[in-house]
């Protein structure tokens, strides 16, 4: 037997899908040849609308659809306090989290040699012009080994500037038992140990 | 009983996240290399064990429906934070990289495991990783069995070659390279790298200046004999490799 | 900050797929932006090409983009063998063992009231008009309670038709351990046990 | 710090046991510490109890602390009817199925020649004088290569006594989605199914 | 078929073990079986061994075979630093961490009313004359509501008796992804970042 | 110490596959419902296991971060394979999802599950099981405090009710209803129900054709109560509920 070409196609490009593996694909185009066509017709053209309304904000390099990212049009924000970001999801978490009232810089990855990205595939050019006296940048990178490669690159790059540079702290999660934290974090949330006696 | 549970300890080599949140890592260890998959391993503390360049107990799960072992428990054995140092970080990927392409599944080497864990210890250690990068990525190839020839010219099988080989990243002798030859220091090193110990080879550095040129070899060598490697553009100066 | 409403809409229509949850639905958007306009193009084509070419052979419901399926308009299938199925994976799934050259039915389901479906909900009728005395029906429905108890059903609905009727094996899969089956299948396997001996 | 040597030695042993991570092995080592002296002299009394008062029976080599195990000893079971299996827990497990009511030879092993298991490994001899004209043997070793050669061998040994020889159901587990299956099994399903109309 | 007692037994005691489920309960009884007498016995031994050399060292609690632990005994540990745990198991995961060389104090146990834990049940009061002026009490109780509570009530007690008291840090953990930390822990994270340029 | 596993032992309510290959079931447990997620399960001996209607032990764990708990052993210990016969199966159905609505997670119940278990059971083996389903309905709802007001008119509140209420499944006074009045045998069932035992009702079943009138009252009685049950629509007849 041979499956009908659009068929074929269609589980082909599924499965590139990062995460979805060849028999998900196929279980996902059968259960799509099962929807209404409406239903069809609405998450291929929500697939075309982002592609076509999104781009990167010139500043900050958050996802928009306008002009400048919403938090960079936004005068509200504290205009001296800038976020370093791996990825636009991040300002997206951070943001949930609600504590933070600053601008972002979004670096669209981190370093990472093996997967060929050094330096000039990131968005670190553009953050150096944002930065004068007075500015506090926080290094948000997240704490794997990349992260923190990626965070150290930044300070050394940034610090001559003369910004005030600070990075997110390393510590246990929230309603998490030391018996479950991993030695090299407990190491961590020791030694960035916090006063709270007078 | 046969059990489908065995306890592995190794370095993570290579790690990648996926969008369902499981953790992919390639672990080198004394019973070969290994690739194994932590399901949901970003949301608990799987994400700190299972870090780059960590050394880890793991207890791997395998049934015969499954292509990838599963992560079951980890335990932490060493971690190295300094390879996050800009000024080794590169040199940790670069000889990560090498030993996951030079490495296959299934084939036990401890001396393979201590000389990849052996490199990791020096890059994040030592006062001059460049050098322990330098030295350490020779002694992975030899040990795979690929080592420069240095004894014979590369084209023609002239003894005793001394000149670049801008192609191979070999020895060539006078006849066969329009390069003029390595200087004595370098010519020593390149010569003897597999065959020397890896302290001597530690204990005789040579100067920055002469780095370049084997970084050269070492690239051309690689390139031929391997395949891509993609750490090099990210080597300190970016330049110095591959110019 | 508020989303880009097209970044938003991807992420909704997204997150309705099977199987991908709310945070894997943003991933997944966040990789749709990062990826070039022909892959989205081509991703979101290859969705309206298979909803308007496919449609189910009119013959055993099997998906087709032609007007009989392929195994339908092979006269080399034998056509004295029906198996029936539940989904049109199924009919991959065998095809791919070689081990079947016979016909097909896809019921498009199997009985489940508890999540309101009846006999009224599969392609049942149709199959009736296809049975004759001489045709061997092959239940290869799921063993799981419903594939078993749809099994069941359509053999009490066709054996008074005269034809003959076959269930698959149950049993254990191949390459597998006795201590690793389970005691349901264990019992199945030593009830249906085969002669080898002469 | 140095752990106390004979908590380091219970670890070490816990760790031993297949399916005990390290991580496992350490969180119940400090379990047992804070549990009653009581409560773990009774784990260790089990443990040598029932490395003391078990032992294999003498007939079909199950597990027992009697003379003859509780199968072997009963008059109801029938007794023409011998199920050949690897492991004693294998005999565990189709007891649980409750539907197989003769008696059992357990081989403690499967032929692994890379292994250096030889079937003089196993426990095959004594079945011989076990097989009279009348009785079935039924060969209940996993279908893994290594059971199918058992299985296959123990065939060939006992053909010629004239006894009639039966091999376990391939097929489908209970449970089994068709899709999930692989192709080898999938095929043996089909071609192993079993006419169920009158 | 009954099973014989002595192994009903052991399948019984060990799947009373935490983290021991029923399937590996008895896979473990059977490779026991299987194993050499002296091996048995060495688990045995080592069980019985454990149970009657450890106990808590009488002055930070921990787990000793000795008269004080290997922390206290040992001169060169800072003793003006000392960390408050709730488990012998924090103790060990802390020293993995090689970060710390102070002494520490082992509460076994949290404050949770709900499971009639109160303060009298923890190990406080002997917290109390190991605290003098010049001393670092560090709180690494979990970040759990029950782990934070008890470090708030340590803080009270022992704050009016001049000490410094800290808390360990609360931040992402090490391998961390930002986008799958949690709100409340990125806030922290954020909230508690530290100062890393001159 | 806090283990995050634990072990117990419970009915399969309901059983979902996704397309990534994990099975999702719904537990009736004697320590309440569970909702759980065995990751890549179909394609594993769990699949077996982890079958509708089969009574299983299982072993969980539970994460703070995940919000399922995950299925990480089970044994079977008991199975009944006749509910997938035609005339059992939709019964089945019928009571597990009553069972599903009416039980909460967290609620302690060892009647609950008891009540739950026998139901399939008796579906299972009688020779009757449409009597089963319905004695065993009405038992559920009233372990769950869902007991028809049978004493006392459902509209007016007049003693000794015993016409039907075609809206509320429950009784009315002949002034209520424009329907004639239940026969005795069909009235008696009504009213005693919540109160005998299920033995005796078991022994005392109504004949075939008072039945319809009694699914009628139910199906109101539950939908008015409950919400929508999706299993009516499948029970035997298809036309004998809700008519
Ligand atoms: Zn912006
Ligand atoms: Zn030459
Ligand atoms: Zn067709
Ligand atoms: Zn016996
Ligand atoms: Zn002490
Ligand atoms: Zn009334």
């Amino acid at each position: 037997m041979k499956y009908p070409s659009s068929l074929v196609a269609l589980i082909r490009e599924l499965s590139r899908l990062p995460g979805i593996g060849p028999k998900s694909a196929q279980r996902l185009a059968f259960y799509l040849f099962e929807q209404p066509r409406e239903d069809i017709e609405r998450l291929a053209g929500s697939l075309l609308d982002a592609k076509r309304e999104l781009h990167t904000c010139p500043v900050c390099f958050n996802i928009t659809d306008a002009e400048l990212c919403d938090v960079c049009a936004d005068p509200t924000r504290m205009q001296n306090l800038i976020c370093v970001v791996e990825e636009p999801g991040d300002v997206i978490a951070i943001e949930k989290s609600g504590e933070y009232t600053g601008l972002y810089h979004v670096l669209h990855g981190v370093l990472s040699p093996m997967n060929g990205v050094g330096p000039d595939k990131l968005q670190l050019r553009p953050l150096l012009p944002r930065l004068q006296s007075g500015i506090e940048v926080i290094l948000a990178t997240g704490t794997t080994v990349e992260g923190e490669a990626t965070a150290m690159y930044v300070q050394r790059l940034i610090e001559p500037l003369g910004v005030m540079v600070s990075r997110i702290a390393y510590g246990l999660p929230v309603g998490g038992a030391l018996e479950y934290a991993d030695e090299v974090t407990l190491g961590r949330a020791l030694s960035g140990r916090q006063r709270v006696s007078k | 009983m046969k059990s489908r549970s065995t306890n592995r300890s190794g370095i993570v080599m290579r790690r990648k996240v996926t969008p369902a949140g499981d953790i992919i890592v390639t672990l080198l260890t004394p019973q070969g290399k290994i690739k194994a998959v932590a399901r949901g391993g970003v949301r608990g503390q799987q994400a700190s064990r299972l870090n780059l360049f960590h050394h880890v107990g793991v207890q791997l799960y395998q049934t015969p429906q499954a292509d990838l072992a599963t992560v079951q428990q980890s335990i932490l054995e060493g971690a190295l934070p300094r390879l996050s140092e800009p000024e080794r970080h590169p040199y940790a990927h670069l000889l990560s990289e090498l030993a996951d392409a030079l490495f296959q599944e299934g084939e036990f080497s401890e001396q393979a495991f201590d000389l990849y864990a052996g490199s990791l210890r020096g890059v994040s250690r030592h006062p001059d990783p460049e050098w322990v990068a330098l030295v350490m990525s020779y002694k992975l190839l030899a040990l795979a069995g690929f080592a420069p020839r240095t004894r014979h010219c590369a084209r023609c099988g002239a003894a005793d070659p001394s000149h670049p080989d801008p192609l191979g990243g070999q020895l060539l002798c006078g006849a066969c390279s329009n390069q003029p030859p390595h200087p004595p220091e370098r010519l020593e090193f390149l010569r003897e790298v597999p065959r020397r110990s890896v302290r001597a080879l530690m204990d005789a550095p040579l100067m920055a200046e002469q780095r370049p040129a084997v970084w050269r070899s070492l690239e051309r060598f690689v390139t031929v004999q391997i395949g891509s490697v993609q750490s090099w553009r990210s080597l300190v100066g970016g330049d110095v490799v591959g110019a």
